[in-house]
């Protein structure tokens, strides 16, 4: 008997890495280079490779597949290989980049912020740059300060650049696809906490893209509009889960891109449910969040039956203490206390 | 004759000799463009002709360089089109980079000008994946990247450098040592013997250059460019050089060096040496020369007039390019 | 006759030059380092020195007074002189570093964000970084996308980082003194047009602090609140006189501290005024703009007769043609049609 | 005896060893308290003890150490409580750093203990800040940051090299060449003949260590110390050692390098030939090294209890120390 819905359950990493795999047969041109992406780098004729396979195991396997002239291992530098990304692509390669940790934006800023996302405009359209930069991200695995955070609004910030947070394992394949395959700078955040959450969510096999710049109503709702972002669409779920119980109906909308932003599909939204909580991890100044909500205020003035609420960490670092990290995450009872504020 | 004493055809030593004059006269004119306050801040390159274009002779179209602030030059060494140039400096639509990009910015990828740069030592990671690009894609492209010696102190460099020299890249770096970054003297700001010394570490071959001699750029380049055609990897050219005009022509350059510095470096003018060179060895007569001088400035002054009469970008123009697809 | 209002002019330039001059010979803790901050380093025995003074001049005559111990040219290793900064501020003395361009900000970001920001932090509280950054920025000058950017936004983002963005002559001596007494990492930022515009303000000849968290009311005002940032407080001004002449009465804010910033301030206004028109240079996503917009949304909801309204260029890189600079710039013009808008 | 035939004074000589031996034991247990999952992600320094040893064994409390991810052995060589550590570990509020810090985070300013540090290659610059700022404060005082062979990638090593190089600064790089970063051969990812080398492009003394042996590390240690105290500049120290555990213990390093090689290292061990070099010199019998011994591990029994017993920190502690003043 044939089940029409039987799912095909990935893990997150299994998603990017088949995403991965499936790019770089299709297209010659896709290379993939970071620490430690393979592993053991130079030692083939010692029969050691692929010891690795990236921080998370996202590239796991690749290098025995595609070999080590499309598969590299760097060096620590990341000024270094993010700007040779951008050479590759600016010249014929389809490069896929892995900066480590988001954190570690600073050794290499220069580079995302004034050749990828600038290059395009500056050179007057003549050049395409078909970068991807995937980088990991987020707090809660207790690695303190400069390992955890989630800033994907400092790259939301520079125009040229596009940013995806796939929230689940069908998203994350999907936009790894499209982001190798955009001739633009596409930046790619994978929270780390996502990669331990098994999700009940079907992958197809073959190739698929999910489009850049689109959110999606996970779940629908008439009371409140949640708006969440990668790992905080899964809290905002959750919330709205347990709102049900309650009887409060809420619609959960996975942002899935920074930039561009869906902004019509959180417009519309809000102007049904007339109210709006945002769930995002970044830092809380000068965010996604504020962004929204500074959208929703402005475009949707009228319609809007309470003040946009936001939940962020409080603007302070992140701490390394277990008690301190949980008090700094977004969770489901500060979205739930956020809807009772604007339910009235 | 077809190729002279020296074992440097004819057609190679007169395209060094016009190229290095169209520069000159090319620079002499964006100065007077600036000054009249029709661009600003823009960087001249007299004095340091000689460096691109003895490394560029020996490049193709489809090998690419890369350059920073101060990179006209550069960009005529790599056969761009001077109109088309003069045009971006003054911010016009039919510039190469559609007025958007300006002096600091130029780039042509069809003719493999991967662009200046206006921020120091940014470039030379982008050059080293040019190098990867060309030897992933199976070619024997060459990557050249330009870079001063103010430059030579930015991490990128060593980063760049320990990538090129780990994965062989067909590479080349150049450092235009022109003796300042800004008003900061090259012996103050950089530790040890030179800068050229610093490739060593990274196994890297390096050599110092006379780079006011158009003659020995060519033959060191020569010898980098056939290296990393060959697939033998990097190399490091240390081009000693000397800007005569000022950082960025709003400064006074003797108030931090000095006019005896000035005059030795000015003595050893790389076109005026190149003519004594030309007339010796019987490569070109006086007329020709002159023919030769008279056709570059007629040639920029040209570019003058069609950069004045071209039009500025409509206004739609801000928000093209951003992304492929964007307004 | 003794004027009670007689006003001392200083240029912008020279307000700043006095407040280093005044802070070094107060607390011999205190250094410049930067590029050309003097010029023509090492050459002290040929008789040259102080031959630049910064790029903006902003640093002149700093080494005669003080000498080339305390006032030291760097190399171009934005890297290595600001995480110098960051060392020697953790151990006694109070640096001011220029970091030339805030566009330049991707070369040296890590020493920045994960170590001036978090330091504190992470320590435990343990540790003082009296470190002051200045910096330059600022569209208008036909420099393009890689020399023009303003990029407050982004180190607004970081816990950890003050920011200060002077408006005038009378501020920047306040802010630069505040800044430089202050025990906690401050950028201030500089934006070039402001030096040649020659402001008719007092500047006391004293020593005196303008207090880091606080904006300023410019202009009073009934009918609409207006903040500007920086340059931008000043095209808000000129709007606002324009606009008086219209029988619009606009009240000018004048935020001068990105990070902390003073949210009473505006919202009192904001309460009084009920409308709100933000002016920033930076780019529009996720930045100082949406932070403010947000703010009043979120806490002045009740208040507002209208959405606010954000002036800021467009999502694009900075272009160098001056006819599209020209229209890429906030400006008097564009501040009053969105006056207009929230006027109804 | 005061003083042994190869001059260094026995007490020192105790104290490295022990020292030595705490940082083992320290090490072992906070593997232990990994594994229990009571800290994630730490990383071991077990085999590298030497190098700080030898090196800290020169230094006073007023001078400065900064550190990497991987530093517990510096911050106990630099003298840092371990009951103190060992809260930090577990995040508690008697931790160095309150519990805010953690694992990769500790510091005590007290002691001279600047930080370890997330981030490869970033400690380097503050470093040389540090040497600045006691050159300009006008004290003797002495800055030592240790970063490993993978962090000799970034350009922030090459800038401070040649900012400590110019301005003549008390800065002593140790690069702790333990063959790996994470899973990549240093020999893949080093261009040039050596990490040393590098500095010679600098003009900086540069020496390859033994960083198996705590006495060869004092020496050159020694010599590097009285070199920055004299006002004569950095020195580079490229020590040479190995980490017997994977990066961060949930690795198995066996899937990058060969057993033989383990082997061999292991067979040098810092620990095992100092006791034999004790013993044979006569500087203590086999008794007065267990007494060592027991009372180094019950000095880490002591820190675990202390730290299992010490409170969390409490909730206003999330936002404090943001700055100055907040919260
Ligand atoms: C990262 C960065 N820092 C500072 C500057 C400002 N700046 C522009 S050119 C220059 C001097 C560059 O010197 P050098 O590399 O020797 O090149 P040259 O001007 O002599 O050609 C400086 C400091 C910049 N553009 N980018
Ligand atoms: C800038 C940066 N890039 C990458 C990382 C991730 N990372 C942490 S430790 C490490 C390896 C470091 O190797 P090495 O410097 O040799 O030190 P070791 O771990 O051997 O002590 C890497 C890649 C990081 N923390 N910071
Ligand atoms: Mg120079
Ligand atoms: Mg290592």
């Amino acid at each position: 008997m044939v089940t029409e819905t039987a799912t095909r359950n990935l893990s997150y990493i299994q998603a990017i890495n088949e995403a991965l795999r499936q790019e770089m047969s299709r297209d010659p041109a896709v290379i993939v280079m970071g620490e430690d992406v393979a592993g053991g780098a130079g030692r083939e004729d010692q029969g050691i490779i692929d010891s690795w396979g990236g921080p998370m195991r996202l590239t796991k396997g690749l290098i025995t597949e595609f070999g080590a002239d499309r598969v590299r291992d760097t060096p620590i530098s990341e000024a270094g290989f993010i700007g040779a990304g951008v050479g590759a692509a600016a010249t014929g390669l389809r490069p896929v980049v892995e900066l480590m940790y988001v954190s570690f934006f600073g050794v290499c800023a220069d580079q995302i912020t004034n050749n990828a996302a600038k290059m395009r405009y500056m050179f007057g359209g003549k050049i395409t740059l078909p970068l991807t930069i995937m980088t990991g991200m987020g707090a809660g695995l207790n690695t303190a300060a400069q390992h955890s955070e989630t800033l994907y609004s400092i790259f939301t910030h520079f125009p040229g650049l596009k940013g995806v947070v796939p929230s689940d394992p069908y998203t994350a394949k999907g936009l790894m696809i499209s982001a190798i395959r955009d001739d633009d700078p596409v930046i790619l955040f994978n929270n780390r906490q996502l990669m331990g959450i098994s999700a009940n969510v079907h992958v197809p096999e073959e190739a698929y893209e999910f489009p850049i710049g689109k959110a999606r109503i996970l779940r629908e709702g008439d009371d409140v509009t949640l708006v969440g972002i990668g790992y905080t669409t899964y809290i905002a779920d959750q919330a709205a889960g347990l709102l049900a119980d309650d009887g409060i109906s809420a619609e959960v909308i996975d942002l899935l891109s920074t930039s561009p932003m869906d902004e019509e599909t959180i417009l519309e939204s809000v102007q049904r449910t007339r109210k709006v909580v945002i769930v995002d991890e970044d830092y809380p100044r000068c965010s996604v969040a504020s962004d929204i909500s500074a959208l929703v205020a402005e475009q949707a003035f009228d319609y809007l039956d309470a003040p946009p609420v936001r939940v962020n960490p409080p603007h302070t670092s992140v701490p390394y203490s277990r008690p301190l990290e949980a008090l700094y995450m977004p969770t489901p009872d500060k979205v739930i206390d956020a809807v009772n504020e604007v339910m009235g | 004759m077809a190729t002279t004493t020296i074992g440097i055809d004819r057609d190679t030593l007169l395209w060094m000799y016009k190229t290095m004059v169209i520069i000159r006269r090319f620079e002499e004119q964006s100065k007077r463009e600036a000054d009249a306050g029709k661009l600003r801040g823009m960087h001249s390159s007299i004095g340091q002709e000689a460096v691109p274009v003895g490394v560029c002779a020996h490049l193709r179209d489809d090998d690419y360089v890369l350059g920073t602030h101060r990179s006209h030059h550069h960009c005529i060494a790599k056969g761009l089109d001077i109109n088309q140039m003069m045009a971006e400096l003054l911010g016009k639509s039919t510039g190469t980079n559609k007025g958007k990009g300006g002096t600091m910015h130029i780039a042509d990828i069809d003719k493999g000008m991967l662009g200046a740069n206006g921020v120091v030592g940014s470039n030379i990671p982008v050059a080293t994946g040019v190098g990867l690009s060309a030897k992933v894609r199976g070619t024997d492209q060459v990557s050249v990247v330009f870079f001063g010696d103010g430059a030579a102190n930015q991490g990128t460099l060593h980063e760049a450098m320990n990538l090129a020299g780990i994965w062989k890249l067909p590479v080349i770096f150049v450092c235009e040592n022109n003796r300042y970054a800004e008003s900061t003297p090259v012996e103050y700001s950089v530790a040890g013997e030179s800068i050229a010394a610093r490739a060593e570490g990274y196994d890297m071959p390096s050599v110092i250059a006379d780079g006011q001699s158009v003659l020995e750029m060519y033959e060191i380049g020569g010898e980098a460019v056939a290296r990393a055609r060959a697939g033998d990897g990097p190399t490091f050219i240390e081009a000693q050089t000397y800007r005569y005009h000022g950082h960025f022509g709003a400064d006074d350059p003797l108030a931090y060096r000095t006019q005896e510095e000035e005059d030795y470096y000015e003595a050893r003018d790389c076109i005026s040496t190149m003519v004594s060179y030309l007339l010796e060895n019987d490569v070109l007569a006086q007329d020709e020369i002159e023919a030769i001088d008279a056709a570059a400035l007629a040639d920029v002054v040209e570019a003058t007039r069609f950069a004045d009469e071209s039009p500025f970008p409509n206004d739609g123009e801000l928000t093209t390019d951003v992304y492929i697809s964007y307004a």
